[in-house]
């Protein structure tokens, strides 16, 4: 093909660009006919295909789009995930709280501490190591908090009859 | 006069930028400097400065003086030869190592600014990474959930007012008519601080006897002095008044 | 290589992340020792160096980031709109002259060009060219600055011993 060269242009448009490019833009700037760019597109898509890529191109409406292979999807997600290699102290009550009073609204825990458990709240939430209840039938109807499936994994729980009983 | 030659003539960085623009213009050696010559030209460009009314920075005039005084030091006939032995230094030695200095970092930023227009032809993505999730902590057993819990409730019992044998042990008006005491004995009539505290007190009677001198405070049977931030805190008796207790 | 595999995910994650990905991240996610990566990345440059390829891989500091080949140029400035992001000549020769006698004081530089140096120093901590590193133990204490990775980036060095040396 006579523009075949035309190939590496193509790549880099569709790297740089984070959203999915027109096929007529691509077409305008590579100064090529629109069928020359779905031929282009195709040879790409054939380079990508081969085993040591991780890359692929999505035709999205009149528009192409670069992304990653979806079975790349294991480790791209390890990129962003943040383990926690220790639950900090007060993070650690607030949630024994939790565990043992459940269910269990923001002011009753404040009122435990004697501090205020926003964000250690918010913390815990976004562990998914406690969730929403419902909320209480009471003046303001506050939101009542308990734990999770994951509070029992990470605990090594089969379920809550397993933590110990209070002894009060 | 044209624009450009304006600009041109603002075009300077700095003293040493004009300097190095004579020296090659006219083709001087830099390490044979006729200063003679250069300080008229840079007198000259000066001037030119201000006939349009250009404002001269400060370190141009700063540099005039600098030529001026490393031309009439070259200019002074040779000292006696009170001290032969002892080469006269050359009065131009520091300023042709600014000037070399200078010109090396001109040198080099034009090889930067090579480099940095080849990375300008360099594209980059913008991320198309997900939030940041959070994976369930690691490391988590049963036995540090149950002790956060019993921290918890320990705490709980400390705030609530619960008959605590210490408690009764100290009162604020048994502390105050110690401290007034302590006044009395001594020197001045005045204590340090830290000295209203014996060393073996716990907390609680350390509270006490704070909880004593504010009311002392209060009742301006003592004063409070401390005569700079961190210095010591002097406690002295106030004499207005005989006390009533 | 037993590791051939791990080239597609390893393209996928330098696609994925804009920022230049730490070796040591990269290994983890992968699973491998720090050598294989490198390994690693010289297989995947190999094969985006071919010519029907667009992109390539740089190193900075001690990270990986994937961009466009210098040859692109032409047709990505059609793409983006180019903001004339060029450093002026008093800029450049502060920067060149932090770049090698780092870490310096103001003062120092001020003395090696002869004028004042805030603007151009408060422009180039802007830019992220450039940042503080910590305070010279004379009087004063003034603060001492020096190059940032961006600064690598901008000129195309994996670190600063490939800086070019100074004449004469």
């Amino acid at each position: 093909m006579f523009y075949e060269k035309l190939k590496a242009p193509l790549e880099a448009m569709l790297f740089v660009c984070a959203d999915p490019l027109p096929v007529e833009q691509i077409a305008e700037i590579l100064e090529v006919d629109t069928e020359n760019v779905a031929a282009l597109i195709a040879e790409l898509q054939k380079d990508l295909n081969r085993d040591g890529c991780g890359l692929m191109i999505k035709k999205i409406a009149n528009s192409y789009q670069m992304c990653t292979k979806p079975e790349m999807a294991s480790y791209l997600e390890k990129l962003t995930a943040i383990t926690d290699k220790k639950l900090s102290a007060p993070a650690m009550e607030t949630l024994s709280i939790i565990a043992f009073k459940q269910p269990i609204t923001k002011q009753e825990i404040e009122n435990i501490r004697g501090v205020r458990a926003d964000s250690i709240i918010n913390k815990l939430l976004e562990r998914e190591l406690i969730q929403e209840l419902g909320r209480k039938k009471v003046v303001g109807r506050p939101i009542m908090y308990g734990t999770t499936n994951t509070f029992l994994k990470c605990f090594g729980l089969a379920d809550l009859n397993q933590l110990p009983s209070l002894p009060f | 006069m044209s624009l450009e030659y304006k600009v041109h003539l603002k075009a300077f960085e700095g003293p040493l930028d004009l300097l190095l623009h004579l020296i090659e213009k006219n083709k001087i050696d830099i390490y044979d400097i006729p200063v003679a010559v250069l300080t008229e030209q840079y007198l000259t460009y000066l001037n030119q400065f201000r006939e349009f009314n250009i404002e001269i920075a400060s370190e141009f005039l700063l540099m005039a003086a600098e030529l001026l005084q490393i031309k009439s030091r070259i200019m002074l006939p040779e000292r006696q030869h009170e001290a032969e032995d002892q080469q006269e230094d050359d009065p131009r030695q520091e300023l042709v190592e600014r000037l070399l200095e200078y010109r090396r970092f001109k040198e080099i930023s034009n090889v930067l600014d090579e480099m940095a227009a080849v990375q300008e032809k360099i594209f980059y993505r913008e991320s198309s990474l997900g939030p940041v999730r959070y994976l369930p902590p690691q490391n988590l057993d049963m036995k540090m959930l149950w002790q956060a819990f019993q921290n918890v409730m320990e705490g709980q019992l400390a705030n609530e007012p619960i008959k605590k044998v210490t408690r009764d042990k100290f009162s604020v008006q048994d502390k105050m008519l110690i401290i007034l005491k302590l006044l009395k004995d001594k020197e001045q009539n005045t204590l340090p601080f830290t000295e209203a505290f014996s060393d073996d007190s716990n907390r609680m009677e350390m509270i006490v006897t704070f909880l004593a001198m504010l009311e002392l405070i209060k009742l301006q049977r003592i004063s409070i002095k401390q005569n700079y931030s961190f210095s010591p805190i002097y406690i002295f008796l106030r004499n207005d008044e005989e006390n009533v207790l």
